[in-house]
């Protein structure tokens, strides 16, 4: 197994974690993290790209945007945390489904 | 090797972050994956990306997280998840299984050398982005602001107006949550 | 000359846009007279293309420029001056010149007299749009624009006080969901024009179907069927029929305007207009006499057994245009059109002289003092108005004698040539026919005698007066026109005939036969002798001398209604519940079986929307996955 | 073309964005509010427009280093439609959020996301596409719950932000399989080529998913009624009109750049689209909150669209993206429309900050009676959605219909007719909102209300004159499409 094949893979499978953590987690903390967790795994896919194609500093370049971007969002979502629990008293996302039908 | 268990660690990290019900505890997880991932990236030769993954990834945001936790406060319960977890697992696994087997066939060429130098990439050839995500982190910036920004007081009275259904802020959530449904009940009817 | 015509739709539209702008400044009759004076503009308008096209009959094709152009559409704003639609331009003109001058006194101190000449001057700018077209298009603006008129009108007083207001509107949306399953067809006869001609130009269709299409492809006949779909519905045909009665709960011009002269019309003009697609369809132009003839006996059946002076001609109305329909269908289109002119007169004129009898006893209730419930449309209340209300009485025989057919009023010529036309080549609806035109002079002889015959039955009736002049003057103008009509396409003559030769292809028009004259004017007198020994010889009381099992059927319109309600309950498939879903729960908005299942479907699509974020994210997978299995699939193809 | 023009088309309003909500922190007394600099710096924007309008022949490439920008019909598209949109909710905002906290941070958000928008419709780079993408999405976080106050407004924020995130993962690893594929990520270059059959169609599905969470595809779409009801109508208005749009931009960019070797997108578009028709006017159906009702629209009129371009693209023939581009700026007008009307009702009756989800069409009743105006253009929007001819919403229906049966082939017709029929059984969810408005009696709108101010009338007026004149000239809008149509067609190209 060459270092690319354990970066691709290590995508994958943390995608996966990732995803499986946003269907079953219930706290909006939770949640927020398991969305990091997807982070890591796409950082590791765009440097392994980047050095597939022989570019690694241009994948580097990306991957840094990509975790500038996505520390922001999570910093969004945590401070929305915060006020959803504010006003729910709870992180529950089962109480955030007022809004249906 | 020293690859693949690396791997399995982020991987092991993951899993603990996911499965522990103390947000602390996971946040701490996360942080985990986030300082493996770095080294991985560090042994791919990206060493630039590698420092900011573990000081942006494992520093600042488990700091963030530690932070917000502590504004939200802890919750240990384990809550019943709501999917059916054979559901949950199976569609993650398929999606996943499926994306795997696509890619599988590819053959990674050896990475050829690259001549060129990151800081020159970041902020000459890629200055566009570097430019946009000026504009992201201000949008950011301001959207936190936004959120947390607490209410203030009054100025001119009469100026917001006030509607039935807006809870003043330190009622009970149960209660607010109650009110906004009888609320929308009195639409329906 | 020719390019005159846009000004026949600009001087309406001009009409609205005056009145809307000014209407709150100015005072009562002046809102009222600038639409008329507008209309009359319109008429006028259309009388010199008259002119010019009598030295150049072949007409023009007017464009203003393109208005829709895109890959092989293309769609200008472009106009048809020929005989038939100038024809059709003066008799909307015409007619509408005089209704709109009843209507100054008919609506006086109305709350909303203003509006009311918004809504009759927008009405006559769609159906002059529709009638002078030069694109299906174009015509379906019309066709939608008169709709949307018909159902304001009817519901115009939709705020009447105890649930009269409600029921106003709840006849406006029957009348507006009954068209728009007619529209539905239309539309997509346009569009399956659209896809074998690749156009909607008149030029292109017509001109094309001939080589394009076989004498009965399946094409022509799907066509053909779909707009018959459409006819059905606007022109108040079987199925699509139980809109009309209901249709007057309107104002009584916008009745004799919209529902009995013009709009109602429109079937018959698109029929006449795409002749030449009928007649590649045999079977479709079986099923036009067919839904034609079963319509004009049916509705004279039904027509029988009411008491509602406005419903009576409601159902005559839908009779009339089933006779105009068969003759169409038939490929008269001649006599068709004739029909649909001496029609015009005498319908409008009927329509506006019960107006005026609903004026008159309304006016004289008011003098007798107040009673318990009133309705001063029931016949059972009139009586004697001959001696109160002499002109309207006078327009009103001549009217009553025009749709009796009897000769030499302009009714007896039209339908004659129709009658004459049926006795040639369908022997079947020949017989039908000529019952219905038994049952039109039966019809029409009871009202007659119930109305302005014997002695009045109420205190209101006893107190009736005459109405102003504002409504007398078009009345007696109509009478005139109803009594000379005939003139238009006598025997031998045949004006309009040659007229309208250099724009339909007609089928073979049979001599004048004394034969079939003599038959349906025997008839039309039978009827009227019947009607005398009914009711003319005794006072009416409160049974109705028919009184049985079947005039009970009759006044229940042979329970059209109740017998939707049957087929539909019965869930046999799908198909029958889409084709009978006009019924009545229907059509009052309550229960069509299709919107049921759509309303079934909406709440359980409503289930999935679990407000639930987990889930949300599984849709997000889900769909990963569906897209992936495609994409899987799709490197095995 | 001089390349400053578009260059500073991009730069002004992102760079005077810091201005309002500086402007915004002082203290008070100052005469300058956030919402006049705002606007301010829009006309500006409007100027450089028009300068960009009036030299534009054909489409510029601009090359920044290694990204490079693409300034050609369909960026003059969505950067038109994000200005006109941009600039009447700034105006409309004005009493709307009055004494609003924030509301500084409101109006430099709302430039930012113009910019972005902008920027997106310009960049010619696929990782720089994304960024202005993200850009966009961030602003709207705030913006959607603004309302931070109120449990629901969060709720909704919520549930766009993991959404929106999730979709925003997939995109980026689109985007490593296409570099590792291909070495690059110029668009352009990406065309060109060639790679293997297994990795591009993957990246492709992953475009579409990550991009169709933002354009509402069935069934990524959970989060869209939520959002558009929730939040401010301006931002309604915005939401639906520009960002589905600029969603759509970003995906035929990418979705044209994979056009040789990947996936039959007409086809994908045209099955997405026929679900999103069929999904939203099922959900439209039984809602009783308006702006819940006028957001399953949006579903819907985002299939119209998907379903155009797909014909466009499955066929190669330019009617049908004409037609989908068509009806895109015309929901853009029409739904702008219908949501600044709605707002306008919410104004009278004092039902903001957060009020917003609680108008129920009965709470309608008779506004037309009180708000002729109001209510006439409500009117005219629900039909115009509707698809009652001769109204801007039939003329861009029609034409995606017309080019559909145009192809002659048998399941387009059927998806035509089927789309056709969906599009009268809208009517049945429009037709009872459009009775309401004109009935007789009055709710508590006719008791409680109060004047509108000219800022709120003003863009509905605007709005409804536009679609009127559309509805009667489509070829108003010719100067937009054709080079849109030319561009993708362009783009398309090898098909």
């Amino acid at each position: 197994m060459t270092p690319l094949h354990v970066a691709a893979t290590g995508a994958l499978v943390l995608l996966g974690i990732g995803l499986y953590g946003l269907l079953a987690l219930r706290n909006l903390i939770k949640v927020i993290i398991a969305l990091q967790i997807m982070v890591k795994g796409v950082v590791l896919a765009l440097v392994a790209a980047g050095s597939i194609s022989g570019q690694i500093n241009l994948g580097q370049s990306l991957a840094v945007t990509l975790i500038v971007a996505d520390t922001i969002v999570a910093v969004v979502g945590l401070a929305l945390a915060v006020q959803v629990r504010r006003r729910f008293g709870s992180l529950d996302v089962q109480e955030l489904s007022t809004l249906r039908g | 090797m020293l690859q693949v268990s690396l791997l399995i660690a982020a991987v092991f990290c993951a899993i603990q972050a996911i499965r522990t019900p103390r947000l602390l505890v996971a946040a701490i997880w996360l942080a985990g994956v986030s300082a493996l991932v770095a080294v991985l990236l560090y042994l791919l030769g990206a060493h630039e990306v590698a420092v900011i993954e573990l000081s942006v990834g494992a520093g600042l945001v488990t700091v963030l997280f530690v932070f917000a936790i502590s504004l939200a406060g802890e919750e240990t319960t384990r809550l019943p998840a709501i999917i059916p977890r054979p559901l949950a697992i199976g569609l993650v696994a398929a999606s996943i299984l499926l994306l795997a087997w696509m890619l599988a066939p590819t053959d990674s060429p050896p990475a050829a050398a690259d001549e060129s130098s990151f800081t020159v990439v970041v902020w000459q050839e890629r200055s566009a982005d570097t430019l946009a995500q000026i504009v992201l982190i201000f949008a950011g910036v301001l959207g936190v602001l936004g959120i947390l920004a607490e209410e203030r007081p009054v100025e001119k009275p009469g100026v917001e107006a006030v509607q039935p259904g807006d809870a003043p802020a330190d009622k009970l959530p149960e209660q607010v949550g109650f009110e906004v449904e009888s609320s929308l009940e009195r639409e329906h009817a | 000359m020719f390019n005159l015509v846009p000004l026949v739709i600009a001087f309406p539209v001009a009409g609205v846009l005056l009145n809307l702008a000014f209407g709150t400044r100015i005072r009562e009759p002046i809102t009222g007279i600038i639409a008329s004076v507008i209309s009359g503009l319109a008429f006028a308008v259309s009388v010199l293309l008259l002119l010019a096209l009598i030295s150049q009959p072949e007409g023009a094709i007017v464009s203003l420029g393109e208005w829709i152009q895109v890959g092989g559409l293309s769609i200008s704003w472009s106009f048809r001056v020929d005989t038939l639609s100038v024809a059709m331009m003066l008799v909307v003109t015409g007619v509408g010149t005089l209704i709109h001058i009843y209507s100054i006194g008919y609506m006086h101190g109305d709350a909303r007299f203003t509006r009311f000449f918004v809504y009759l001057n927008l009405f006559l700018a769609a159906m002059l749009l529709l009638v002078s077209a030069d694109n299906f298009l174009l015509l379906f603006v019309g066709w939608e624009g008169v709709g949307l008129c018909s159902y304001l009108l009817i519901g115009f007083w939709f705020d009447k006080p105890g649930g009269e207001g409600w029921r106003n509107s709840s006849a406006a949306r029957k009348a507006f969901l009954a068209n728009r399953v007619g529209d539905a067809g239309l539309l997509l006869a346009m569009f399956a024009m659209f896809w074998v001609f690749g156009s909607l130009n008149f030029a292109d269709v017509l001109g094309q179907a001939e080589e394009t299409l076989a004498v009965g492809a399946p094409l022509a006949t799907l066509i053909s069927l779909l707009l018959l779909l459409g006819v059905t519905g606007k022109s108040a045909q079987i199925p699509l029929f139980v809109w009309l009665p209901d249709a007057m709960a309107g104002p009584t011009p916008a009745s004799a305007l919209i529902h009995a002269a013009t709009m109602v019309t429109a079937g018959v003009y698109l029929i006449a207009r795409t002749g030449v697609l009928f007649a590649l369809s045999p079977v479709a132009q079986g099923m036009v006499v067919l839904v034609g003839t079963c319509t004009a006996l049916l509705a004279a059946s039904i027509a029988v057994g009411q008491n509602d002076i406005k419903r009576v001609l409601a159902y005559s109305t839908i009779s009339q245009l089933g006779f105009m329909v068969a003759a169409v269908g038939m490929g008269a289109y001649t006599a068709g059109l004739f029909h649909l002119v001496t029609h015009a007169f005498f319908k409008a004129l009927l329509f506006m002289a019960a107006g005026s009898v609903i004026h008159g006893v309304a006016h004289g209730f008011g003098h007798a003092g107040r009673g318990e419930a009133f309705d001063p449309q029931d016949m059972r209340v009139m009586g004697g108005l001959r001696s109160k209300m002499p002109v309207t009485f006078w327009t009103y025989i001549a009217g009553a004698l025009a749709l009796a057919g009897l000769p030499p009023l302009a009714g007896f010529f039209s339908k004659d040539e129709i009658l004459l036309v049926a006795f040639e080549h369908y022997p079947l609806a020949y017989v039908a026919l000529t019952a219905a035109a038994f049952l039109t002079a039966f019809y029409i002889a009871r009202q007659m005698l119930m109305v302005f015959f014997g002695k009045g039955r109420t205190q209101a009736a006893a107190h009736a007066v005459e109405s102003g002049r504002y409504m007398l003057i078009p009345l007696i103008i109509l009478a005139g026109l109803s009594v000379i009509g005939g003139a238009l396409n006598l025997p031998g003559v045949h004006t309009l005939g040659g007229w309208l030769e250099h724009t339909t292809h007609e089928a073979e028009a049979g001599a004048f036969n004394a034969g079939v004259a003599g038959v349906s004017t025997a008839l039309a007198l039978l009827g009227f002798g019947l009607a005398y020994m009914l009711y003319g010889r005794r006072p009416v009381g409160e049974r109705d001398p028919l009184e049985g099992a079947l005039f009970n059927a009759l006044r229940n319109k042979w329970w059209v209604d109740e017998l939707y309600d049957r087929i539909v309950v019965r869930p046999y498939n799908c198909l029958s519940r889409l084709a009978a879903g006009f019924d009545r729960t229907v059509i009052d908005g309550a229960g069509l079986r299709l919107a049921r299942l759509m309303i079934w479907l909406g709440e359980t699509a409503r289930i999935t929307q679990t407000g639930q974020l987990n889930w949300n994210v599984a849709g997000i997978v889900g769909g990963l996955l569906i897209v992936l299995i495609i994409v899987v699939l799709g490197r095995g193809a | 073309m001089n390349p400053a023009v578009p260059v500073s088309l991009i730069i002004v309003p992102l760079a005077a964005s810091p201005l309002p909500y500086l402007i915004g922190r002082l203290p008070r007394r100052i005469f300058l509010t956030p919402r006049w600099i705002a606007l301010a710096a829009l006309a500006v924007v409007w100027v450089v427009f028009a300068l960009m309008m009036r030299d534009y022949v054909a489409p510029v490439t601009l090359q920044f280093e290694a990204v490079a920008f693409q300034v050609d019909g369909l960026s003059l598209l969505l950067a038109a439609l994000a200005l006109a949109l941009g600039t009447l909710a700034v105006i409309y905002s004005g009493p709307y959020m009055a004494g609003q906290t924030g509301e500084e941070k409101y109006y430099a958000l709302l430039l930012v996301l113009t910019g972005a928008m902008i920027g997106l419709a310009c960049a010619a780079d696929l990782f720089n596409l994304w960024v202005w993408f993200e850009a966009m999405v961030i602003c709207t976080y705030l913006l959607v719950a603004f309302y931070r106050q109120r449990p629901t407004s969060l709720e909704a924020g919520v549930k766009y932000l993991v959404q929106s995130a999730v979709g925003s993962v997939l995109v980026v690893l689109g985007i490593a399989l296409v570099l590792a594929q291909t070495g690059t990520l110029d668009l352009a270059a990406i065309r060109q080529a060639t790679g293997d059959a297994t990795l591009m169609p993957v990246a492709g599905a992953l475009f579409l998913i990550g991009f169709g969470v933002k354009l509402a595809i069935v069934p990524l779409h959970t989060w869209l009624p939520d959002a558009y009801a929730e939040s401010p109508s301006g931002i309604s208005a915005v939401l639906s009109g520009v960002v589905t749009k600029a969603g759509l931009v970003a995906l035929l960019r990418v979705a044209a750049a994979l056009a040789g070797i990947t996936l039959s997108w007409g086809v994908l578009l045209m099955a997405f689209g026929t679900l999103n028709i069929l999904v939203g006017n099922l959900l439209a159906l039984r809602q009783t909150q308006i702006k819940r009702l006028l957001a399953y629209s949006s579903m819907s009129q985002i299939g119209y669209m998907l379903l155009g371009l797909g014909i466009g693209i499955y066929t190669g023939e330019s009617s049908g993206i004409q037609g989908g581009l068509f009806h895109a700026l015309n929901h853009g007008l029409m739904k702008g429309l219908a949501f600044f009307a709605v707002g306008a009702v919410l104004y009278a009756l004092g039902r903001l900050s957060g009020g917003e989800h609680t108008l129920g069409i009965g709470d309608l009743r008779g506004t037309a009676r009180r708000y002729p105006l109001i209510g006439l253009a409500l009117t005219l929007a629900l039909l115009s959605l509707g698809g009652v001819p001769p109204l801007a919403g039939f003329m861009s229906k029609w034409q995606i219909f017309a080019a559909g049966v145009g192809t002659g082939t048998g399941w387009i017709d059927a998806l035509v007719i089927f789309a056709a029929l969906n599009s009268v059984l809208s009517l049945a969810y429009y037709l009872p909102v459009i009775n309401m408005l004109f009935q007789d009696s009055s709710s508590t709108a006719g008791q409680t209300a109060r004047c509108l101010p000219v800022a709120i009338v003003l863009p509905v007026v605007l709005l409804a004159v536009a679609m009127l004149v559309v509805g009667l000239w489509p070829g108003a809008l010719m100067w937009l499409t054709q080079p849109a149509t030319s561009a993708l067609m362009a783009a398309f190209g090898g098909l």
